[in-house]
């Protein structure tokens, strides 16, 4: 540890996330949502869309919630189904949708034989899946993996055959991470759109047809440059288990995936989202995706030197979710973000606090560093050295996945050579300040070493309060950004469904007990 | 230093009229000296002399990024500029509480958005909201004011039907996103809905936002835009001006048609 | 992505064709909402579309700069482009030490300088000198050339007598100084000396520096001209294949004048 | 001190140091120069230039030593003359230039008349010198002085009107410090070139008038801002020791003055630089005027990782040299420089190891600190970034003096805006980091601390060998940046004259027995 932080406080701290979480895993074992119901469909091999686009895992959702037997789990109803009729999913899908199947009328199949017929199908599945991450570990092992921090670039142009070329050319350029940015409204989409597609606006639709182009853009120049190019999208928003999936059908590497982003900053139901998130981290656990936590966002609505505590409150509660899920360390990258007015005196010195003392409260996971973004102004110049700055703070406090800021960060999505720009400052400071980290120590008592004690300090004293009235009634009380939100407010709510007690959801039940049986190969998780 | 000749104002380097100019851009093109010819060419269709290709880098497969420098041929007569800036006398939390008191007798009621995909919140709620803004109050805490801030991703149906709704004097709109110009299209839209709705005379229209400018929001046919840097106070002031302006013209009205 | 159309080739943000341009510049007038207007006026000029001035800043004083981007509706076509290069075939230190004593059979004698009041060395001792650049040895350690490196803020009068002296096969000068010009001046004024010495067809004249382009040295009446990265053995491929040829067209001429 | 550095070596490097310049120092005393007498002309009066331009200090040392006079110090003849016509220097100077006096007409004055004739033009000229540096402390104690790093910059349009509107604009922007640079070829020349001057390549002319244009309009800046903006020239070339005259009587601040520049990088002969560089900083001393060493040349032309503990061996022989002149520590401005290449891994530590090595080993002198310069490309955003890690450098390690990198260094001199946003970024950086330095400690036989033991240990067995062999021998061994000059070479040999026993330099008598005494005010010595 090279702050000189308290263990009792972090033992407290982590003691009380735990209780917050096992309070909202109650909350989470009692219902079911349309995104999870629909997400069990895409994985025993529903996809498709209807003669008006919708898609079918909606289609049949949609009916069986009608219908008031979503609480049964939609694989307990698609299995009667195949069981009664013989066909696959997929076809009892387009029989449903077109009308010509109602649901209804298997009732009388036994839960035995609707379970075993749905067998191979999810077993196909979860092939899939493990073929992805075993893949994943070939290549990684194959390949040059990159170092510390990795290179994250986004790309948002909208269309995804010109994220292709940008995505490429970054890779060239040495990225070793693409972000496909979503455009701006899907989270608040109850579908996943479908195909390839070219009209985003700030970003491109996560698609399963999208995340399959990029993926093999990405292994091409994979192979011509000899690195694993990892590639991510955004597990988040009303389709957050859904994109889970697809990620893991798609073989992504990492998503963005947090515990309370959706209900603080999209008006998302928080129900809704305690369930989809719990749910999509399964996927991601067994997929071998790392997630990203978003405590970034907590600094661009409010202050980062004041909210600097709620960031590691946060990190915590991710964390206690997380291993709930069965996610191990090496794929939890904590999120936090390098966002204090650059008019601060000492500024760089409470940014390296912050980062410090994630890395020593959180050692073993992939830590996610934010760029500036907020006071990002016209003045690319001033932006670039900020951008240079907070690559000093990366690499000197260990960071593992650095998200690099563009110099155009207040004009627009990035331009093809700002992404470029922003690759050589990176790699210039990564390599000019390689081992500083390592060449320096802060003094006992100093600007640094009180600063991350003051956030420690504070952070405690949240958790803890939480914990006492409980995380949904923090968030309602503002506790997060300032923001609140009711447990029966927001958007998604609608969705949001009590399990019956018989109530099936083949993924949930199989996937934990995998993992904890160690069956996916991990000596590359990363 | 010579002085400027404000008939034919160039860009200035380190000499009078140098017409120093600094451009950067990709092109399609492999990197290469093709690639660096058709920079050159190109900063002179813009108007360039002695340009200069200070540095080209390969940006992986068929693209090439350029800084250049030139010389700048071309000049801008200041004397003829036409500015369009929204009409308002500059005044303070205060005054404009005082203001409204005085000469409009009653609150004023707006109701602000951040619409569409929209959810960029920060700068709406700097302009209404009870913290505001660099040291300034938002409208929330103006006593003679009513604010509805209704946040993010709101459709622009919700907005109108609020205003109407509330009675609103004014719609106030943000919007942050501009790529593909979503932010032209959408309030395109409002204006025509508001129209639709028969209560365009009844409102001001007022948009704000970092690609916004008060040009702009005329084109639109908002009544006001405000951009970077915009404090509570001059959208206060604004409106409760043009408020008071509005209502004498009304009266006036009213009087001829008597 | 849709294929660029090579007879249309415009800058590339994040679309094809987009045309996006990053410019930055001074003008001199106060910062404020008419200096703002004028950079956007001026940008209009240059042939920008949905001009954007991101940033202003006051310079202090009667001088605002601004960072700017738009749109250019400017293409080029690259199917026409015409590109002098230094007509060389690249060979290494071997091959051309091997080349010359093949081919010309003698030694080559070059005089180099750093000419007038410049006295920025570096360039042409990475060039000349023993130690080299970037890893190659330079032209002094060819046992095929014989090298004089005369130094820093030589006049030109001293250089050529200097190529007269040796009966050097070539002459090569740096000019790093280029504020108002100066190279030019200074390289013209060599090409005349040259002239007027009576020795032009004697001696290769080459020059190079950061700001020297090949095109820009034939334009001037050097034979070659070598800009930013240029390694020693380009020079002295180009040297020892261009007085092969050279000796090739005079033997050819003296057979015809036979 | 932060870094573990052997004292032993230190004091043995200025032990060595001492005695190199003990030695130079007997070759200074024997010998006169053009130059100096030209300044001693200009000190007691003599301006202006004859009908072909020449200015009239060149026109009357030239027909002393043309008529083997100079030996005598032109202040001799100049009083001879004097007393014989009771006319003014200048006046005098007037009718030489005209043809119509000729010195040796005055043989027969007496010295001590001849001495005391001139008594009051050299105390006037003394009384201007101390005014000017009473004044400069009384505006720094009345005005802000500036904290340190003091930001400087340089103009260089080569029109002194042009100069002023850039130098102003800087000054609001934040700078503390304006250099003008000269133009190209003007430290050949061998005059000080008149009048006010607006044709200058890469720089401005140094002439008196563009002193007093630019101290005047810095003058009103500062207290526009309310902060005392220093002027610097460049005290180096043919002309050292005249434009340090005009310096002291014009109110610079700074003057780049280095004992071995001229020889080296503008192949002046070395006893001709030595004398001029040794008359030129007692007027410096004098003045209050800091001077600036020009070490990081040796970085610009060698590899500054390789030659670095040359930069440490010049900053210990330009300390004992300027010792002798009578320059307190804090008029002596060691130079040093950030020219590392940019690739090099920890390249940022070896940097911060050079520069933390200089202010433990000078713990009391302004410290001048240089950009990176050589490694600048055209890649204006990359080059934006290395200055602000120069500057973070520059804070980090307490530099005194921190000259702004350009963005555009290896385009053209710089624009307005060049230097603005070169402002913008050290407030920043200075700002945001200001008491890292403070902070942090090195790790005890880390990179950075035996990469300055390493360099100490180079720069001992280098001054130990100069001593051995004396300076000028080492000089042309070409120990200095690989240059090797000899004792009779470069440019000036013929201004070198030696001294008659007679020689009379009521200047070069007066300021030492003044400096010795405490003559001059001192409060506000930086
Ligand atoms: C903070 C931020 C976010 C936060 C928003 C949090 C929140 N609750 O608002 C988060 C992280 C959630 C976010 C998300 C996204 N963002 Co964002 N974001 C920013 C950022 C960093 C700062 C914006 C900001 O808060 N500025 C501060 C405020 C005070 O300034 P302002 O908005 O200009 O407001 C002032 C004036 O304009 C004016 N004003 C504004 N509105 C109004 C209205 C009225 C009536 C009036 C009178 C005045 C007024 O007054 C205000 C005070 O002076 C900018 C980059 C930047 N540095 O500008 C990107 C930026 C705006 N985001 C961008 C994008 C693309 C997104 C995403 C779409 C990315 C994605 N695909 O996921 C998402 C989705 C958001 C969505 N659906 O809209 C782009 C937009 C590009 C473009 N030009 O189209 C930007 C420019 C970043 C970039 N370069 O890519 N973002
Ligand atoms: C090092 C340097 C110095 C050193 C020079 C040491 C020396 N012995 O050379 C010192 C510190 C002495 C110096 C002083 C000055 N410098 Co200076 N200097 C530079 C610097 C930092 C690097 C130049 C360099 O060495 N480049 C590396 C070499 C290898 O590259 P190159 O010269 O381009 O050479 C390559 C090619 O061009 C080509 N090439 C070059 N010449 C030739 C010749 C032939 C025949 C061929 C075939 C090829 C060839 O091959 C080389 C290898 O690839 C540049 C800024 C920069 N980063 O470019 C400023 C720069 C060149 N200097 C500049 C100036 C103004 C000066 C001064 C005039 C400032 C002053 N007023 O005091 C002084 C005076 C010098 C003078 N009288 O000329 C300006 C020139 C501005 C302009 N465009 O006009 C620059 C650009 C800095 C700036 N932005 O102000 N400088
Ligand atoms: C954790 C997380 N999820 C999702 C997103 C993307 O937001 P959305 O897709 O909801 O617009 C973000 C924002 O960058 C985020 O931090
Ligand atoms: C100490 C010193 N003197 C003088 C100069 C200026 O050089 P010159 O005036 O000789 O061209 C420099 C270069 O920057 C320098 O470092």
């Amino acid at each position: 540890m090279k702050l000189n932080l308290d263990t009792d406080k972090i033992a407290r701290c982590r003691e009380c996330a735990s209780d917050i979480a096992d309070e909202v895993m109650k909350g989470v074992e009692r219902v079911t949502t349309t995104a999870i119901e629909r997400t069990v469909l895409r994985l025993v091999g529903v996809d498709g869309v209807d003669s008006a686009g919708v898609p079918l895992p909606n289609v049949l959702v949609d009916m069986l919630r009608e219908a008031g037997r979503l609480g049964d789990g939609a694989a307990c109803h698609m299995g009667r189904a195949v069981a009664a009729t013989g066909l696959s999913p997929q076809a009892i899908a387009d029989k449903a949708a077109a009308g010509e199947l109602d649901f209804a009328s298997f009732d009388d199949v036994e839960d035995d034989r609707a379970r075993a017929v749905l067998e191979d199908a999810i077993e196909a599945s979860l092939a899939r899946i493990e073929a992805n991450a075993a893949k994943r570990c070939e290549l990684i092992e194959k390949l040059d993996p990159g170092t510390e921090p990795l290179i994250y670039v986004i790309v948002a142009t909208g269309n995804i055959y010109e994220d292709v070329g940008q995505a490429q050319s970054a890779a060239r350029s040495g990225a070793d991470i693409i972000a496909v940015i979503r455009s701006t409204a899907q989270s608040l989409l109850d579908y996943v759109p479908y195909g390839a597609t070219t009209e985003g606006f700030g970003g491109t639709f996560a698609t399963q047809e999208n995340f399959r182009i990029m993926r093999k853009a990405l292994d091409e120049v994979s192979l011509e440059t000899g690195r694993y190019i990892r590639l991510v999208n955004y597990c988040s928003g009303l389709c957050m288990p859904e994109i889970a999936a697809m990620g893991a059908m798609e073989r992504l590497d990492m998503m963005l995936n947090d515990s309370m982003y959706g209900i603080l900053f999209r008006d998302i139901n928080m129900k809704r989202t305690f369930a989809d998130q719990h749910f999509s981290r399964m996927l991601n656990a067994y997929a071998g995706i790392t997630i990203n936590t978003g405590e970034d966002n907590y600094l661009t609505t409010s202050d980062a030197y004041e909210e600097a505590h709620i960031v590691l409150a946060s990190q915590f509660i991710n964390e206690a979710l997380a291993y709930r899920s069965g996610l191990p360390d090496e794929q939890i990258g904590l999120g936090h973000a390098f966002e204090i007015d650059p008019a601060t005196t000492n500024g760089f010195l409470y940014e390296v606090a912050q980062a410090q003392m994630a890395r020593d409260i959180f050692p073993n996971k992939p830590l996610k560093y934010m760029p500036p973004t907020k006071y990002m102004t016209g003045d690319i110049f001033k932006g670039y050295l900020m951008n240079g700055m907070f690559n000093l703070a990366g690499v000197m406090t260990g960071q593992s996945i650095q998200l690099l800021g563009m110099l155009t960060e207040a004009v627009h999505t990035p331009h093809i050579h700002d992404r470029y720009l922003a690759i050589r400052n990176a790699k210039y400071v990564f390599n000019n300040a390689r081992n500083l980290g390592e060449e320096i120590t802060f003094k006992p008592g100093g600007i640094v070493e009180s600063r991350a004690q003051q956030v420690l300090n504070k952070a405690t004293t949240t958790l803890e309060q939480a914990r006492e009235t409980g995380l949904m009634a923090a968030i309602e009380d503002g506790v997060f950004a300032g923001i609140s939100r009711t447990p029966d407010g927001g958007r998604g709510l609608d969705g949001v469904v009590e399990r019956n007690p018989e109530y099936w959801n083949p993924f949930a039940e199989e996937i934990p007990a995998r993992l904890t049986r160690g069956g996916r190969c991990s000596s590359c998780r990363k | 230093m010579p002085k400027v000749d404000l008939e034919r104002v160039r860009p200035y380097g380190d000499t009078l009229d140098d017409g120093k100019v600094q451009l950067a851009f990709s092109l399609p093109l492999r990197y290469g000296p093709e690639a660096k010819e058709a920079a050159r060419q190109l900063a002179m269709k813009m108007g360039f002399e002695d340009v200069d290709v200070v540095s080209a880098h390969d940006l992986g497969g068929p693209f090439t990024f350029f800084v250049v420098y030139g010389k700048c041929v071309h000049s801008v007569d200041v004397t003829q500029l036409h500015i369009p800036k929204v009409e308002v006398e500059q005044m303070d939390y205060f005054q404009i509480n005082d203001f409204i008191r005085d000469k409009l007798g009653r609150k004023i009621t707006v109701v602000a958005a951040c619409t569409g995909s929209d959810a960029h919140t920060v700068g709406i709620d700097a302009i209404i909201n009870m913290k505001g803004y660099a040291g300034e109050y938002g409208l929330e805490r103006y006593p003679w004011f009513r604010a509805y801030n209704l946040g993010a991703q709101v459709p622009n149906e919700t907005l109108v039907a609020r205003a109407i709704e509330t009675g609103a004097d004014a719609i106030l709109v943000s919007q942050i996103v501009t790529q593909k110009n979503v932010h032209i299209a959408n309030l395109t839209r409002l204006v025509d809905l508001v129209e639709a709705e028969g209560i365009r005379d009844d409102v001001l229209l007022i948009c704000g936002g970092p690609r916004i400018s008060h040009e702009l929001a005329l084109e639109l046919g908002f009544d006001a835009g405000f951009g970077p840097g915009t404090l509570p106070s001059h959208v206060a002031a604004y409106i409760a001006q043009e408020l008071v302006r509005k209502e004498h013209r009304t009266s006036a009205r009213l009087t001829e048609e008597r």
